[in-house]
């Protein structure tokens, strides 16, 4: 191997007590593609932003290009340059501005003009033909954010680009486009890129390389072509793992639907469509963004204004708001978890009964022995550890805040349970928790449960009954054991097969 | 206090209204004079408001009042709107005693008449307007000290001991006029009288209660009279004196104004006199001041209102309730 | 109608303008003489730099409590420092005003807190140094050759200040619009850390806001001093909570990074008008008062579920 | 006890959290101050003395209590506080021939009504809070000017037992009202479904909304909550001089913020508890005493009290920081 393009040795840094890296060393070299996996806490974030000069060590040291790096200063973006997982765009500035943000080669006063051509070929090169320069950026929907996030990597030219959980917000079809774009960007200039996923398939489609870092520490650096996906596991979480993969539970003849929907639309979104499911069945609703799957599991709960009739048992129960969906016995779990989904500055105890402060408190006080129960026996089925209930949840991991965020939406006891996105930016370990808890909930409580996700592997994973969408129809309802990831990914990327439909033109 | 007392249009040009010509003699009569004053926020300036608009329409004058939060940048703007109005004379009661100068500069510079009520600037630079009729707030800072001396005297005790000040809202040139005047005289009429403390109490009673309530704490039995400049604020004396255990008729308090509180407090005993400065008065020689500009009369540059020493003997004859309408 | 649709606190801002000089001019036929439009001009200028300065804090995510209590601080350094020599004054009350927004953008980046929190202390902080710089004195300034150089008038309705306020409004804007610098301002204001991890230059762009917030309401503490002739620890009483409504009233949105400086001065524009048009018909106290409350809250109205109602309805 | 189960203030080390350090800390200072003063100031532990501290702490504290519930609620801050003040001034002494309570109840249903309706605009209408109160400010002062027409109103008769009465001496009614208010206010806040949803919506406005809480109600009761506070601080105030006017509560709003922030009370909302208010109230009021009875002139007075607020806000920060 030629000298590496980055080279660093003992990084140590520690968060109060807490070792989130205890000295890694990692070399990059020059056009490879490498993949950095982990689980949460592994220390994978931590090392990123040391390597962008965001956080400053404790110990170590950092050479790029040949040069010594000074730590803990933010490093040259041409030569080093970072798409965040957590989307780092800033909303009220124009899409150029923001690819342009945190470059280094614009002067102080701000000439736009000599960018526009370079910024509008990334753009496109990501699959952003249709988006204008100078719309704001907070007007575009979060893939879109997203992808403009990793054209900003991709137009500073860095010489090693790193990349954190960029498809977490992706559709299949956005990812391979991103995909094309990393392999032309090592091919043709030779660029460095180290990408961070927990889609493991992503990696083994990708990268050339891949290291894994366990408790902060370095555990191994190998050819991903000499890799399997069992010994990736392993070397993650340092034991062997059941996949998260569950038996789907068959539907069962005779049972009266749990939830029917009948001529169910929403003008521009989705076209009427009339769905059964039954009770104890756990279904996804898949599809690319703006196929309309999610506006419909959130028009469920009564976020938009649907046309049509829904009930549930039998019984019409079409919500006009989320309090009355939660009134009807349907609950539901936000994807963006930190800003709706959980009280992150509130206990965890707290946030497990916030939806059902009504059940345990009489004539308007709260009873404190009822909130003690009520929260103990909800983060005990969760696998919350009961002696963390006073801590605030900003204190858990990505994993254990999703499952807060599961917990009191269950707490409700509903008769029907609507998740969007239900393990984004949670780590395989977790998954597999969460995947069971909610099977157990299908079939001990014979609770319905509809998700939206944009994560195959999930759909593959967790789900009885899997309905695929495109463009705001529904393409296919099957049976898991009838679907496989080329007929999910047929159904959302080309639509239904009839050539004469709208979809092929 | 009468709630259903105007109607929304008379509350948004109440001037207009209140100058609607009356037959009435004299060159004044018909000629437009433009009023900067205080706003109604403050009292004594809501009773000289309404004071002045009712003597102005009984004259004949065409009185436009403009009124203004305590701002003396706003009041600037406002000499310079009244300017462009082109009346036959300005009065103003200049929020500031002597921020206004550069603006008095233009009125002359544009040939208007310039009347000052209430608040006197720097005689120095008394070319700059016709007359100033008003309080002489010097004056009346003096008249306390002599009124606080007349009280312990009359209370048959010695002139020695401690005086608190409490004084109206710093920084102010009626607060800095008072407190000259007050401290001089003292101390050229009765140097054993030492001024322990001053606090501002902000021409409001609670302020001077916990000012007058810290200094009480801090001196107790030293007091032997105690200066605020305003009824109002002695008001809020009388009460950290009561929750001290003080005796306020013990001691010489001694308020100003002769405000309807302080003539309630007098009449009970509780405050010793006041100095009295009455809008009424002010108001009064204000309109007169414009009546001789007009007929032509010599003009004085200071016509003060006068400043009785107002006692428990005189409180009925010299201080009239204030007109409420 | 369309723009109405979009923004209806945009559109509302231009009604109420328009409406309100209308009203103005048929009530007093005074209110567009040569005279009422320079006296309009002195009041958008001293408030315009208040507003102008708080406005890039919040533009930048932050809030600078201090501006009004800096125009007297800077007023009484302008005129102690300046009685010999005003351009000493001049720049003894810039460096002060500067330094204390300096002092703000630091404590508030390193502590992290709130800057409600630390420009309130400093605000207190700042009215106390104003009394004691007074000392119980009436401070005056003898140079009049200067203060009518600043009162004079051109075409007979721009100040010197007002066309100064002018020049640092566009000046603003343009750097804003055209600047690295302007740009990070937004992105620090619109959304901290995802401005902060993009790499933009967040701490000092939050600096300079805070900076500059100092430098206008001392510029406006100052030049008013000047024109005054005038100092005192009483002045700008009012200015912070004006300041506050005519940023928002102008299109700022708390939350930061929305608003320009073209909408702040039409919100400046907007109170001064009021008031100068109420001074002008002489309206009384309560109807002062009522008025401008009214204002105020038909704007925020413009921007709440009401508009958003008529919005869905004309859209 | 929910409050302690569910939360990290439970136990020695949670007055320690990061959360709560800063009104620890300003709970501590207040006490060794008091009780420095006590020691080495000449009559500063007279009853007189304490009895002034208390009133003055008392119309703000109770100012400052119904404040926090819009600032715990999400809502920063209100300035409408001085104009209802002063307008409940005017009323309590106007309404005070009916006697005390009904003055009281009268000034009280006027601070509601007027909390109500911001309440409505800011919670229901969905607009700016600060704006909303800034023009509710200007309306209130409007109206209430128009009514008394600038004039000072006097009470009649003698001062009345909420005026000057005392429970024992140094300790007025004023005092145990505002106790009273501090007691119901924290078991309000603390244990009841409302106080739950109060300070969930501070914490977090859009998962409350998702979550199904009673958001816009809450936000109602808060300046319905706020309106009462700062009324009852205007009547406390005309009670004790037996006047009202415009100018009672001419630097209410401020001062009940820097009590509010000084103990603890966090700007941004979900963060603080009603005790805090009370404690910062308290550490101002002593603090002030302290300059007033040593006769400190009043810019060094404002000068501390400007340094008193940027220190303990540092040093709730930089403790925070150094627990987490």
């Amino acid at each position: 191997m030629s000298a590496p393009i980055l080279s660093a040795r003992g990084l140590k840094k520690s968060y109060g007590g807490v070792r989130a890296l205890r000295g890694m060393d990692i070399d990059l070299a020059e056009g490879e593609i490498h993949g950095l996996c982990g689980e949460n806490g592994a220390g994978k974030s931590t090392l990123v932003k040391i390597l962008g000069g965001l956080v400053e060590p404790d110990e170590g040291e950092l050479g790029i290009g040949g040069m010594q790096v000074e730590l803990g200063t933010p490093v040259d973006p041409a030569l080093l340059s970072i798409v965040h997982q957590e989307l780092s765009i800033i909303p009220h500035l124009s899409v150029l501005d923001n690819v342009m943000l945190g470059a280094r080669d614009v002067g102080r006063i701000y000439r736009r003009g000599p960018f526009r051509a370079h910024v509008r070929q990334v753009l496109d090169s990501v699959g952003l033909e249709h988006v204008s320069l100078d719309v704001q950026a907070e007007t575009l929907p979060l893939a879109e954010r997203q992808l403009i996030e990793i054209a900003r990597g991709i137009a500073r030219g860095a010489r090693v680009l790193l990349l954190d959980e960029p498809t977490a917000t992706l559709s299949d079809g956005e990812i391979e486009k991103v995909f094309a774009v990393m392999r032309r960007l090592k091919a043709e200039q030779g660029t460095t890129i180290v990408i961070i996923s927990h889609r493991l398939n992503e990696i083994f489609a990708l990268t050339d390389r891949v290291t894994v870092l366990r408790s902060g520490q370095h555990v191994m650096t190998a050819n991903t072509a000499e890799l399997t996906n069992a010994r990736l596991v392993e070397a993650m979480i340092g034991h062997e793992l059941q996949t998260g993969e569950i038996a789907p539970s068959q539907a069962r003849e005779g049972v009266a639907p749990r939830l029917s929907l009948t001529g169910w639309s929403l003008p521009g979104r989705f076209a009427s469509l009339e769905l059964d499911v039954q009770p104890g069945q756990i279904v996804s609703l898949v599809g690319q963004l703006g196929s309309g799957a999610d506006t419909l599991l959130e028009s469920l709960a009564g976020l938009h204004p649907a046309r049509g009739a829904l009930s549930l048992d039998g019984k019409a129960a079409t919500p006009r708001g989320i309090a009355e969906a939660y009134a009807a016995g349907i609950a539901y779990v936000s994807e963006d978890r930190a800003k709706r989904g959980v009280f992150l500055e509130a206990a965890i105890g707290t946030n497990l009964v916030s939806q059902i402060l009504d059940r345990v408190s009489r004539n308007g006080w709260m009873v404190s022995s009822d909130v003690r129960e009520r929260a103990t026996q909800l983060a005990q089925n969760f696998a919350i550890d009961p002696a963390r209930l006073p801590h605030d949840v900003s204190t858990l991991s990505g994993g254990n805040q999703q499952k807060v965020s599961l917990g009191k939406a269950a707490a409700l006891g509903p008769r029907l349970l609507l998740l969007n996105e239900p393990t984004r930016g949670v780590d395989i370990g977790a998954r597999a928790e969460i995947y069971a808890q909610l099977r157990r909930l299908a079939e001990a409580d014979g609770l319905t449960i509809l998700f939206y996700s944009t994560d195959l592997e999930e759909v593959l994973d967790a789900s009885d009954r899997i309905v695929t969408f495109y463009r705001g129809a529904m393409v296919r309802d099957a049976l898991r054991p009838q679907m496989d990831a080329d007929a999910i990914l047929h159904d959302i990327l080309h639509g239904p097969d009839t050539p004469n439909t709208e979809a092929a033109a | 206090m009468n709630i259903i007392r105007s109607t929304f249009g008379a509350l948004l040009a109440g001037s207009l209204l209140a100058s609607a010509s009356v037959a009435a003699e004299g060159a004044q009569a018909g000629k437009k004079v433009i009023f900067l004053g205080a706003d109604d926020i403050c009292e004594y300036c809501a009773v000289y408001n309404d004071q002045i608009r009712k003597l102005a329409a009984e004259k004949g004058i065409d009185l436009e009042v403009v009124t203004n939060k305590f701002d003396p940048a706003q009041q600037a703007t406002q000499v310079d709107q009244a300017i462009a109005k082109r009346p036959d004379a300005i009065l103003l009661w200049t929020i500031d005693g002597t921020a206004l100068f550069p603006a008095m500069r233009k009125v002359q510079r544009a040939d208007i008449p310039l009347l000052l009520t209430d608040v006197q600037p720097d005689k120095a630079r008394e070319d700059l307007w016709v007359q100033y009729t008003g309080g002489n707030y010097e004056e009346q800072g003096s008249k306390s000290a002599q009124l606080l001396i007349n009280a312990l005297e009359a209370k048959g005790k010695p002139l020695e001991g401690g005086v608190i000040m409490i004084t109206g809202i710093v920084g102010q040139a009626q607060t800095i006029s008072m407190t000259k005047g007050f401290t001089e005289t003292l101390a050229d009429l009765a140097p054993n009288l030492e001024i322990l403390g001053a606090q501002p109490g902000n021409w409001d009673t609670g302020t001077s209660t916990q000012a007058a309530a810290g200094l009480f704490t801090k001196y107790g039995d030293e007091i032997v009279g105690v200066y605020a400049a305003e009824d109002i604020m002695m008001q809020g004396v009388l009460i950290a004196a009561e929750r001290a255990g003080l005796d306020p008729t013990e001691m010489a308090m001694v308020g100003g104004g002769c405000e309807p509180v302080g003539i309630k407090n007098i009449k009970a005993g509780l405050q010793y006199g006041t100095v009295l400065q009455s809008p009424v008065d002010e108001a009064t020689y204000a309109v007169q001041s414009i009546v001789d500009l007009f007929n032509g009369a010599e003009m004085s540059k200071s016509v003060y209102v006068p400043h009785p020493m107002v006692t428990a003997e005189n409180v009925d004859e010299v201080c009239q309730p204030w007109p409420t309408n | 109608m369309k723009t109405l649709a979009e923004n209806p606190l945009l559109a509302l801002r231009w009604l109420l303008l328009l409406g309100m000089a209308v009203i103005f001019t048929a009530a007093n036929s005074y209110f567009p003489a040569a005279g009422n439009i320079f006296a309009l001009g002195e009041s958008f200028a001293l408030l315009g730099l208040v507003a102008l300065g708080l406005a890039l804090t919040i533009l930048a995510g932050e809030f600078d409590l201090s501006g009004g209590a800096m125009v007297a601080v800077s007023g009484l350094i302008m005129l102690k420092c300046g009685a010999d020599n005003a351009v000493l004054g001049l720049l003894a009350a810039l460096a002060f005003g500067g330094l204390v927004g300096l002092f703000n953008g630091i404590v508030t980046l390193k502590l992290g807190v709130s800057s409600l929190v630390t420009t309130l202390g400093v605000m207190i902080l700042l009215s106390g140094f104003a009394v004691w710089l007074e000392g119980g004195q009436a401070i005056n300034f003898e140079n009049y050759d200067l203060t009518d150089a600043f009162n004079m008038d051109w075409f007979g309705v721009l100040s010197p200040r007002s066309v100064i306020t002018i020049v640092l409004f566009v000046v603003t804007g343009l750097m804003l619009a055209f600047t690295r610098m302007g740009r990070d301002i937004i992105a620090a204001g619109s959304h901290r850390k995802a401005a902060g991890m993009a790499g933009a230059d967040v701490r000092g762009a939050v600096v300079t806001t805070f900076v500059l917030s100092g430098l206008f309401a001392a510029l406006a503490g100052a030049l008013l001093a000047i024109t005054l002739g005038r100092a005192s620890s009483t002045f700008g009483a009012n200015l912070l909570l004006q300041g506050a409504s005519a940023a928002i009233l102008g299109g700022v949105a708390l939350s930061g990074g929305v608003g320009r400086p073209f909408g702040v001065a039409i919100g400046v524009l907007v109170l001064a008008v009021l008031n100068n048009g109420l001074g002008l018909i002489g309206a009384s106290s309560p109807a002062i008062l009522l008025l401008n409350g009214g204002v105020l809250l038909i704007a925020v109205l413009a921007g709440g579920a009401p508009a958003t109602w008529l919005r869905a309805r004309l859209a | 006890m929910s409050a302690a189960t569910l939360s990290r203030t439970s136990g020695f080390g949670g007055l320690f959290a990061p959360a709560r350090v800063q009104a620890t800390v300003i709970q501590i200072a207040t006490v060794v101050m008091f009780l420095a003063a006590c020691a080495f100031i000449e009559n500063f532990a007279s009853a007189s003395n304490i009895s002034s501290i208390l009133y003055a702490a008392s119309t703000v504290g109770i100012a400052a209590v119904g404040l926090a519930s819009v600032t715990i609620s999400g809502n920063l801050f209100a300035l409408s506080l001085g104009s209802t003040a002063a307008f409940a001034s005017i009323v309590y002494i106007a309404a005070s021939g009916w006697g005390v309570l009904p003055a009281l109840a009268a000034s009280v249903a006027l601070g509601l009504v007027f909390g109500l309706l911001q309440g409505l605009v800011v919670g229901w209408l969905r607009c700016n809070a600060i704006i909303s109160t800034i023009a509710a400010g200007s309306l209130i002062a409007g109206l209430a000017t128009w009514v008394s027409d600038g004039r000072t109103v006097l009470a009649e008769g003698g001062p009345s037992w909420l005026g000057s009465g005392t429970l024992i001496p140094g300790v007025p009614w004023q005092a145990v009202l505002f106790l009273l208010i501090v007691i119901v206010g924290e078991v309000l806040m603390q244990r009841t479904r409302a106080g739950w949803e109060l300070r969930l919506r501070g914490t977090n406005p859009d998962a409350a909304e998702l979550a199904g809480l009673r958001v816009t109600r809450m936000v109602v009761l808060s300046y319905v909550l706020a309106g009462a506070g700062a009324a009852i601080a205007g009547a406390l105030i005309a009670a004790q001089s037996g006047t009202g006017n415009l100018r009672v509560g001419a630097d209410l709003d401020f001062s009940a913020i820097a009590a509010m922030l000084v103990g603890g009370v966090a700007i941004g909302g979900g963060r603080g508890r009603i005790i805090d208010v009370a404690s910062g109230t308290l550490f101002l009021a002593v603090l002030t005493n302290i300059l007033l009875v040593n006769n400190f002139a009043y810019e060094v007075q404002l000068m501390v009290k400007g340094l008193a607020v940027l220190v303990a806000v540092t040093a709730g920060a930089l403790l925070a920081r150094k627990k987490r």
